[in-house]
């Protein structure tokens, strides 16, 4: 099968014959990147009004309540607002180009990653067989954005949170990269999609985290090296703001501040949905189930949207966890993280993963 | 031990530079004396200091291992002294001392405190920018409240305030 | 107490960060499904309670003049102004510099007629500084005319006294100089007139 | 002449090898590296108010440290020697605005111990020690929540500060201010509590006892944060002698002193006869004796120790005045003498100095986060960054106090 949705979707419309073939690609192209930008940026926004209605109500007040009326759900609109008409400052002594890249960088690596996540059975940007690969390895791109946002403000406490950003991201890649091997193990596939369809099961509920002993302990190692990853409390050492002021964001203001802080959020709904397709079914749920059962394909459009529902809601039951943890939880000390990821999680990691194997091995006897 | 005890404490180990006791006292009308209340207080010889907060920590029966407080007063303009007021505090024992020093302003030296208490470092810093008393081997003589640049001494009740600090004016 | 050997110390790390985790998360999403306490300021608040040091109100009809307010103050930000006409009493001005002001509440003790509060409005807020200079008079309608005949009281009186201070002086002595100040103070209209028959 | 110093500062470095606080050897690497001298301050979240600390750091690691006071000096003590007796009693408590009670209270026992036959009724003593205590716990909550803050913990902060918030409404009811609040005053305290006041504080005593709870499951307990602090900033009992520290502090090395119960003023004597409360004590739980967990703990507990001390004083006070007999402009014999209190932050002394008139001679103040700050310059050098702050907030400065 042709794995071009967004092709495919031209297509059907019928274009004229005159219009080149190029030029649908391009059309294509510029629907995902459009598609993908918009949904980040909702994801983003929601988030971050999520965040401060979280985080308000864990410290028993409210957050924004004015802006836009119900619950000021339109506070995020505004923030934005007002940080896209904010002067555009950079530091006397800051390194321009670097300085304006970094925040591009960041953002981008996370646009990247998100190429991969599968919004439903019939709808992806791509079908990729390694998109697990894909997105680990585009999403630790964002620490070269982080490095150089760093360097280039020429300020010491940016250079602080860069270097431990630095060691922090590659400190807990390599628990993370085992902790998945578990439910990759257990699915038997790399690739997203087929994840998910290894979980159908019976009720929708054949989610890995039932298949195998050793993904509920690789899920724990997986998401605490996810907020690592993702620079969530209590892994926010690079921008510690009660240590280095606000770390590699201190000289950063406007419209660039704000690419650092869609980028927080973006990859950690990014990171929800690999723990969600990973570990709890994709798009899997009863739900799924019984809309497959009526309709009787995985195409039919109710249940791709039941698809995108499902992830969607499983991807901000994790960024609400996050957001639990780090409302609650004080911050590590930077040699207690590279502690905790090369003396615990890793070796954790590894345990989970020879348990797994010999219970995968176990399971194919029979 | 009250204070009398200490006092006496102090005779008996023969405390170097002890001056005498002062006690608080009636005001006598008739001969214009308006007497002293307040606390007693063991008069010191500025220049034997250092020795007599020795003897009251390291004494056992006085054990006075905390130097609560260092600080100076300027009694009056046409005053000859400045004042040197040190507290002590008993840990074990649980009792206090109250010592004062008269330092000619003229010559306001004394040895610095610091290697019996470290806890006195500060306090003399403070001391010497605010009276303009110098505590000769002092480890880190620096301004530690005012600029570096400070003119005058703050606390001196004959300071003259400044019109204007670096092109700022002050009135 | 025996000695933990260190893979107990490993497990009980892990052990120990799990469970005093999932122990604070109790906690905190206990509160998350509370009620908030805050309340949304402008458009409910807090009652205020009586004892509140807020911005000073004044009884005007009280008040003598006996400046026992100011001369409490610590920072010296009260200042009055009256022309007395015997037994009334005509304001001109009475001035709280809410710039200075500590609140203090020291100011309404030492009142021997009990006239001067302090009110429960705190809100100070205004684009200009000088605006901060409260006159606490509830009506100042006079305040102009009463300054003109302060001004004409003071330079009377300092006529007066510096005619006796002339006349005491040409008493004294033969006569030389002292006459200068007595002739210039009446044809002066501006300033204050006290301070020049002083000179 | 004088023997050398007693105690050794806790970490001594040197080239070939540097100590980690837990102990861990960090490995040399052939790489040259310069030391980075980095400015914490006067504008840091961690520094608690304008100070400034300079450090000098290699990479993560602090080599050196300097703190630079002076930004928040308002002259108080020049002050003092220029307002009367009472118009001095605002400013203090601007020094340590977290417990302005407290400070009134040391000024004006200070002042009363000048002033002859001046006697204090019992209910302006007791309810003196409510609102000193319940400032203290006021005073404490504040560290316990910028403590968490320090250490990255947020929400502890905002959970402090609600019952923060409670005791300030209750001394906004008693005397119209929510920080500054002038309320003690020589010769007793300046108003009568109002109605159902004192029922109030009771209430308050009971929810705080639960809510206490909370706090101590939520951060004190936590393991992330009895990692970060266990072990670090190691203050000896030796070293805190010598250092002049106070309080908590003291404490918090295990030296059992408390002002209130070893050299009582006001109703402390009483109360601690009766067995009312209990010192805290560091007792190297969590690490080694001193560090900055046994000081937070030491506040932590105190705590509840003046809920105690407030219940106490409800069950005992009785009707009666609350302003002995001090005339309207106050003349205070000569004299000189010195107060130190039980402070929140350690003992806060007033050395008040009158040559008989209505103006102080000398009106020495004492605090104690001015003498607690000292030992920053040995505690600091070879911890980590994050250890910094995490001693600093240790300390539980007031910069307004630190600078008067």
């Amino acid at each position: 099968m042709e794995q071009r949705p967004f092709l495919d979707f031209l297509e059907t419309l019928g274009p004229p014959a005159w219009v080149p073939e190029w030029a649908l690609w391009l059309t294509a192209a510029g629907l995902g990147v459009g598609l993908i930008t918009t949904i980040i940026s909702l994801i983003a926004l929601f988030s971050i009004w999520l965040e401060r209605k979280v985080s308000g109500h864990i410290q028993c007040r409210y957050g924004p309540m004015y802006a836009g009326g119900w619950h000021g759900w339109a506070q995020t609109i505004a923030d934005g607002v007002k940080l896209m008409m904010k002067e555009d400052m950079i530091p006397t002594g800051a390194d321009k180009p670097l300085f304006v890249i970094a925040p591009a960088i960041v953002l981008s690596s996370i646009f990247g990653a998100m190429v991969a996540l599968p919004l439903s059975y019939g709808f992806y940007f791509a079908q990729m067989d390694l998109g697990i690969f894909m997105i680990l390895a585009l999403g630790s791109t964002t620490t070269i954005g982080v490095v150089m946002a760093g360097w280039a403000s020429n300020s010491k406490w940016s250079l602080y949170g860069a270097m431990r950003e630095a060691a922090q991201v590659v400190a807990y890649e390599i628990p993370l990269g085992l902790a998945l091997l578990v439910p990759l193990m257990a699915l038997g596939t790399f690739s997203l999609l087929d994840a998910s369809h290894a979980q159908a099961g019976f009720f929708g509920m054949n989610w890995a985290i039932f298949q195998n002993p050793a993904v509920l302990p690789a899920f724990v190692i997986f998401w605490v090296a996810a907020l690592a990853e993702t620079k969530r409390a209590p892994f926010d050492l690079p921008e510690a703001e009660s240590e280095l002021v606000a770390g590699f964001l201190t000289e950063y203001s406007g419209i660039r501040w704000s690419f650092f802080f869609l980028e927080e959020y973006a990859a950690m709904f990014l990171m929800s949905v690999v723990a969600a397709v990973f570990f709890f079914g994709g798009f899997e749920s009863p739900l799924t189930w019984a809309a497959r059962e009526a309709f009787g394909s995985n195409t039919h459009i109710v249940v791709q949207l039941v698809c995108f529902g499902t992830i969607v809601i499983k991807g901000f039951i994790g960024v609400f966890l996050m957001m639990w943890l780090r409302w609650t939880l004080p911050r590590i000390r930077i040699d207690q993280v590279m502690t905790m990821g090369y003396k615990y999680l890793t070796p954790l990691a590894l345990a989970c993963v020879l348990v797994a194997a010999i219970w995968e091995a176990i399971l194919s006897l029979f | 031990m009250d204070f009398q005890a200490i006092h006496d404490r102090l005779v008996a180990i023969d405390a170097p530079g002890l001056v005498r006791a002062e006690l608080p006292r009636e005001p006598n009308k008739k001969e214009k004396d308006p007497g002293r209340s307040g606390e007693s207080y063991v008069v010191v010889d500025s220049a034997r200091m250092v020795d007599f907060l020795l003897a009251c920590r390291d004494d056992e029966r006085l054990d006075m291992k905390l130097l609560v407080d260092l600080s100076a007063a300027d009694p009056a303009v046409d005053d000859e002294n400045f004042w040197v007021l040190i507290q002590l505090l008993s840990i074990e024992k649980k009792h206090r001392l109250s010592i004062k020093a008269f330092l000619p302003k003229d010559n306001a030296r004394m040895p610095t405190a610091t290697a019996v208490h470290r806890g006195a470092q500060w306090h003399e810093r403070e001391c010497a920018e605010m009276y303009g008393i110098t505590f000769e081997g002092h480890p880190d003589p620096r301004n530690i409240l005012l600029p570096d640049d400070w003119v005058g001494h703050p606390m001196r009740k004959d300071y003259e305030f400044p019109t204007e600090y670096h092109g700022i004016s002050c009135e | 107490m025996q000695t933990i050997t260190p893979t107990q110390r490993y497990l009980k790390n892990v052990w120990d960060t799990l469970k005093t985790t999932l122990v604070g998360m109790k906690i905190t999403g206990k509160y998350l499904l509370k009620k908030p306490i805050t309340v949304q300021y402008p458009d409910e608040r807090l009652p205020i309670p009586d004892r509140y040091r807020g911005i000073h109100y004044l009884e005007q009809e009280k008040c003598i003049n006996c400046l026992a307010c100011a001369r409490a103050c610590p920072i010296d930000c009260i200042e009055m102004e009256a022309v007395r006409h015997g037994k009334e009493l005509e304001w001109v001005s009475f001035t709280l510099d809410y710039q200075k002001c500590m609140f203090c509440e020291l100011c309404v003790y030492p009142c021997p007629k009990d006239c001067i509060h302090m009110g429960t409005e705190f809100a100070l807020v205004t684009t200009d500084r000088s605006e901060l200079n409260f006159d606490l008079l509830s009506f100042k309608g006079m305040a102009r005319e009463a300054k003109i005949r302060m001004r004409e009281a003071d330079k009377k009186k300092a006529e007066k006294e510096a005619a006796k201070a002339a006349k005491a002086a040409a008493e004294e002595a033969s006569g030389d100089s002292s006459d200068d100040t007595s002739d210039e103070a009446p044809g002066d209209n501006s300033g204050d007139n006290s301070g020049d028959a002083k000179e | 002449m004088v023997e050398a110093q007693k105690y050794k500062p806790s970490m001594q470095l040197s080239d070939e090898s540097r100590v980690l606080p837990s102990g861990e050897r960090e490995f040399m690497l052939d790489v040259s590296t310069a030391d980075l001298e980095v400015n914490m301050g006067p504008q840091h979240p961690a520094t608690h108010g304008v100070m400034r600390v300079l450090l000098r750091t290699d990479g993560e690691l602090v080599t050196g440290a300097q703190p630079h006071l002076g930004y928040l000096h308002r002259c108080a003590e020049k002050i003092g020697e220029n307002v009367e007796w009472l118009q001095y009693l605002p400013y203090t408590d601007r020094y340590d605005y977290l417990s302005a009670m407290n400070n009134n209270l040391g000024y004006s026992l200070a002042v009363e111990g000048l002033m002859t036959g001046l006697e204090i009724p019992r209910r302006a003593t007791l309810i003196r020690t409510i609102c000193a205590e319940l400032n203290r716990v006021a005073s404490h909550l504040i560290a316990y929540g910028t403590y968490g803050l320090d250490i990255g913990a947020f929400t502890p902060f905002f959970y402090a500060f609600r019952e923060r918030e409670w005791i300030q409404a209750l001394f906004e009811k008693i005397c119209g201010a929510r920080l500054t609040y002038s309320y003690i005053r020589i010769g007793g305290v300046f108003n009568d509590t109002p109605p159902g006041w004192l029922q109030e504080v009771g209430h308050f005593c009971d929810v705080f006892e639960d809510k206490w709870r909370e706090y101590y499951d939520l951060l004190v307990e936590n393991h992330i944060f009895v990692k970060r602090t266990a072990d670090i900033g190691v203050i000896s009992a030796e070293m805190a002698l010598d250092f002049g520290l106070t309080g908590p502090m003291l404490r918090g090395s295990g030296v059992d002193f408390d002002l209130r119960r070893d050299m009582p003023y006001m109703a402390y004597g009483e109360i601690s006869d009766a067995g009312a409360f209990d010192i805290p004590l560091g007792r190297g739980e969590k690490g080694t004796l001193g560090d900055c967990w046994d000081r937070f703990y030491v506040r932590v507990a105190e705590m509840m120790e003046s809920i105690k001390i407030v219940r106490w004083c409800l069950d005992a006070i009785e009707p009666g005045p609350v302003l002995g007999d001090v005339p309207k402009v106050i003349k205070v014999p000569a004299g000189e003498g010195y107060v130190g209190i039980e402070n929140p932050r350690g003992e806060l002394g007033h050395y008040v100095a009158s040559s008989g008139g209505k103006v102080a001679l000398r009106c020495r103040v004492r605090g104690p986060s001015f003498t607690n700050l000292a030992v920053l310059e040995d505690l600091m050098p070879g911890t980590l960054l994050a250890d910094s702050v995490a001693i600093i907030g240790s300390t539980d400065i007031v910069v307004g106090e630190t600078d008067r």
